[in-house]
């Protein structure tokens, strides 16, 4: 699925939800169900700042593909990075850096998840672009 | 007793908005208070009619707006039982305040001597200090903080050496609610010849701040944190300190004569108070701290100690829920965690119930670090609180708790 | 034109206002200009429906006040068309942000080395390079003025040595009205690697203030001389040069994480902002720049340029009058001596007849000093004033010559 | 004449003005006939500070009296310090610190005579009453 379609998925997911609690319910149970990370990478390296909660991203390159994992100590932020990762691990990261992040908007939580939030939503898209500009650095450099 | 809740909420235009279609219940005052009709209304009314720049203007407007402001430094000089009105320095708030005393201070710091401050100190009151030790190979040292909130007054004496230049301590912890004893700390760091500045962000609003009867030689607060504007603050200091210590910022009301070879100062309060002052922000405090007093600061004290038992003793009946800060002597403020919770989710889902609180480490992050947590979920009071919010703000945290359990 | 004086006029409540039983004409706006409603009650609606402590709160208040502050700093980013809006620091005011700079430069000035200022500098942008070249050993350079109240440009080259480290400069003269041309300066100066501070506290309500055109390293202004509140003002600052230099004060906001062991510092633009921020006040800034925008800078500019020129020409007209301050690009400022009488005694009796001007040096000691007068009397102009506020300054002088003659 | 007399007579003579023309038309024929301060104390050391117009001020003591001298650049300051003058001038340093000088507030022009005002009268009364202190002192050293 490409970038745009996953983001489809999920605002439409999110669209059978009317009132916030069961919007939010969902987020929790997503952010219980994030796949972990691999406890090696939960270090101050890989802690994103800007955030309320602490979020640990690593990423790491595949066949071409970025490979996301995360992790946070707070339920929703797990939540929302869970969103952030189903929309962008698995992608290049050229299509990362030109891609246009419109679900948070569109899921009826942009409210929560404006940027100047503090939830860190985004100094966590920032932190994956610069690692996707990082990983095209390296690729060129070869 | 003088103190009407209902005229109090009413005093408050904010307190009738809805959030996120619910009636705000604010819960965040440590960080910053809500702001009544009188407070609003004097500075319109400055802008409105009197407004003007101070001191050197030949003009009636000038006077009139001189005159204002320097009976508002008289006022609060009276607020706190300063000796004289020049011990009020105009600051943007404690912030700038401390910063003020810790940059004007270091002439007075050499290599190895120490600061000592608290271990529940804002970040405002520490790093401060910290970075000037650092600058003069000075030494931070630290009074700790015990289980309950306390800071350690037997080992108190101890820390105290020959080599301390500074004791700086707040007068109430924005994290755990704790009022220091200053009375106690000044006279024990006295008594060792050490100045004691106090932090009274989180005191001004809620309890008696005297600095006679304190006997500290320094105290700083923000306007915005006790029902005034932001922007403006206040630095007070004994007149003997103030007038051996140098002069901070350079330039207009500052200087009494300039040449391109010297410059002499004014003399106090005015060598603290370079360019344009901010006669709105020191009519805004004064008209704040009227009404407090118009409520009577020990009716709001009372009031708000009720306040704060009521909701200690709610909230301690959800399971699993722990608070954070028990000292005997305690305001305004509650912190609490509930066990395997991040305090961030429960923040996040009392907003969408229209609960206003605070989560994180509330800019004290050494003192939450010292106590093993990632943050606290945290109430704060004012005067305009009632039972009413504090049970939307329990049930909306049993709520969260069994939505996140 | 969409320049409307009569509309202008209504929209400034203190314009109503009488003085000694004369309506008001107010000719003091270098002073401290006049605030419009637009500006009143932008204040006013902040404190009523959106005040809340900005950036760290969970909750939807403080989500607001973020984004309406976070919006301020763009709009006036655009406004003085910087290349982002980290590159708009929110101070107190003029003096704050020149204090900024002179403290938090101090690291880049070594013994011998020069700071060059003009002769026609403010206190405020003059002592604070004073005092830094006293601590530093390095010496203050200055570039001279004219008879006519124009820098001494063809000068200017030969006073930019290698020991050059900063070049600070007013944009506009507030004794002499004088517009620097700070283009051709900053390349003069860039062309020997020298950053250039532009102090536009004159500048900024009168003409337009865009930073990439002038190219200058740092602008700084205050809001309240722009129709803005008091106690709240801007440093613009290139980002490679505020990311070079050290934060200014500590606590709060500048601050991405604290131990006792060390600090670090968050990123710009809150490496400069510790502390609560003045949310008020930036909202207040914005509301005024958007009053200017609404009136278009350059319809203000020709407006008022016309309006000098009839003040002069009619000033020019009383016996014994002199104007101080003659440069082909001037604006909105207009400074004169009666020979034979103490401007002060004109001021005091202007003052009697509703006229408000000020009279003195100006905070511009060195300037007054070296066209040997004991001070001007200055009537300075805002949008606001008409050809009857001119008419009356002009006969009300008329009358007080006669009597002190 | 004592202190309150000298002041009494002065309120009386600006009660017969009834606009402030006359009254700085006054002012201003005093300030013009302020009995000339020797030149050699018109420097620096004799200046007070915090006035728009220089004040020089000079005081010394003749048979247990303070006798009072000063000049100004400005007429209408030289008014003021010439009032002042006519008060205090030949009186006791004693009779000079224990007065309440009501006048300036009597005369009608406390407006423009308060003490936030530029016009400096606030310093020059604290000149005057640092001059009489220091007298004192002198007297009890010896
Ligand atoms: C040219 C100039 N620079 C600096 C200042 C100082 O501005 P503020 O007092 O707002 O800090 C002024 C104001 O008087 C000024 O005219
Ligand atoms: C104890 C304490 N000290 C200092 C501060 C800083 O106050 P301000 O941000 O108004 O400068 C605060 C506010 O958060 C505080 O709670």
């Amino acid at each position: 699925m490409t970038i745009k379609e996953k983001q489809e998925t999920i605002i439409d997911e999110f669209s059978m939800f009317d009132d916030w609690m069961d919007k939010y319910a969902y987020l929790i149970e997503l952010g219980k169900d994030l796949p972990l990370i691999n406890e090696q990478y939960k270090t101050k390296r890989y802690l994103i700042s800007g955030c309320q909660s602490r979020v640990w991203l690593h990423a790491q390159m595949q066949d071409g593909k970025m490979i996301l994992t995360a992790d946070s100590d707070a339920v929703i932020t797990k939540g929302i990075v869970s969103l952030l990762i189903r929309v962008l691990s698995g992608q290049t990261p050229y299509d990362i850096l030109k891609t246009d992040l419109v679900f948070p908007k569109k899921i009826g939580l942009s409210d929560h998840l404006s940027p100047t939030r503090a939830n860190g939503l985004q100094s966590m898209i920032k932190q994956i672009q610069l690692y996707a500009q990082a990983f095209i650095l390296k690729s060129l450099k070869k | 007793m003088n103190f009407n809740i209902e005229i109090i909420r009413n005093d408050f235009p904010i307190l009738n908005q809805k959030v996120n279609g619910k009636p705000l219940v604010y819960l965040d005052n440590a960080a910053t208070t809500q702001k009544p009709v009188q407070v609003i209304n004097r500075i319109k009314q400055y802008y409105e009619i009197e407004n003007s720049n101070v001191h050197r203007g030949v003009h009636k407007l000038s006077q009139i707006a001189t005159e204002k402001y320097e009976q508002a430094r008289k006022y609060i000089s009276g607020f706190i039982n300063a000796k004289s009105e020049n011990e009020i320095i105009f600051t943007k708030g404690t912030t700038d305040s401390i910063n003020i005393l810790a940059s004007t201070f270091a002439d007075f710091v050499n290599e190895r001597d120490e600061i000592l401050v608290s271990e529940m100190e804002h970040h405002s009151n520490l790093v401060p200090w910290q970075q000037l030790c650092k600058k003069k190979n000075a030494n931070l040292k630290v009074i700790p903080v015990l289980e309950n909130g306390e800071i350690d007054l037997v080992g108190l004496p101890s820390l105290i050496t020959p080599k301390t230049k500074l004791l700086a301590i707040a007068h109430v912890s924005n994290v755990l609610g704790t009022i220091n004893p200053i009375k106690e700390i000044v006279k024990l760091a006295h008594n060792k010849n050490v100045p004691v500045l106090v932090d009274g962000a989180q005191a001004i609003a809620h309890l008696p701040a005297d600095v006679q009867v304190l006997d500290c030689d320094f105290y700083a607060f923000s306007g915005h944190k006790a029902y005034g504007p932001m922007g403006a603050g206040v630095l007070y200091g004994k007149e003997e300190w103030l007038n051996k210590l140098p002069p901070y910022q350079f330039g207009g009301e500052m200087v009494d004569s300039v040449s391109f070879e010297e410059t002499i100062f004014n003399v106090l309060p005015y060598k603290y108070e370079a360019g344009t002052p901010n006669v709105a922000g020191a009519l805004g405090i004064e008209a704040a701290l009227k009404y407090i007093e118009s409520n009577t600061i020990d009716a709001i004290q009372a009031y708000e100690d009720d306040l704060l038992e009521y909701a200690t003793s709610e909230l301690k009946k959800i399971n699993g829920i722990r608070i954070v800060g028990e000292a005997k002597n305690k305001t305004a403020v509650l912190s609490c965690i509930v066990e395997g919770i991040h305090p961030y989710d429960i923040g996040t889902l009392l907003d969408q119930m229209g609960v206003a609180v605070r989560t994180g480490h509330h800019c004290a992050q050494p003192l939450i670090d010292s106590f093993g947590l990632p943050g606290t979920l945290r109430a704060s009071l004012a005067m305009y609180n009632n039972k009413e919010d504090i049970n939307a703000f329990v049930s909306a945290t049993q709520k969260a708790v069994n939505m996140l359990k």
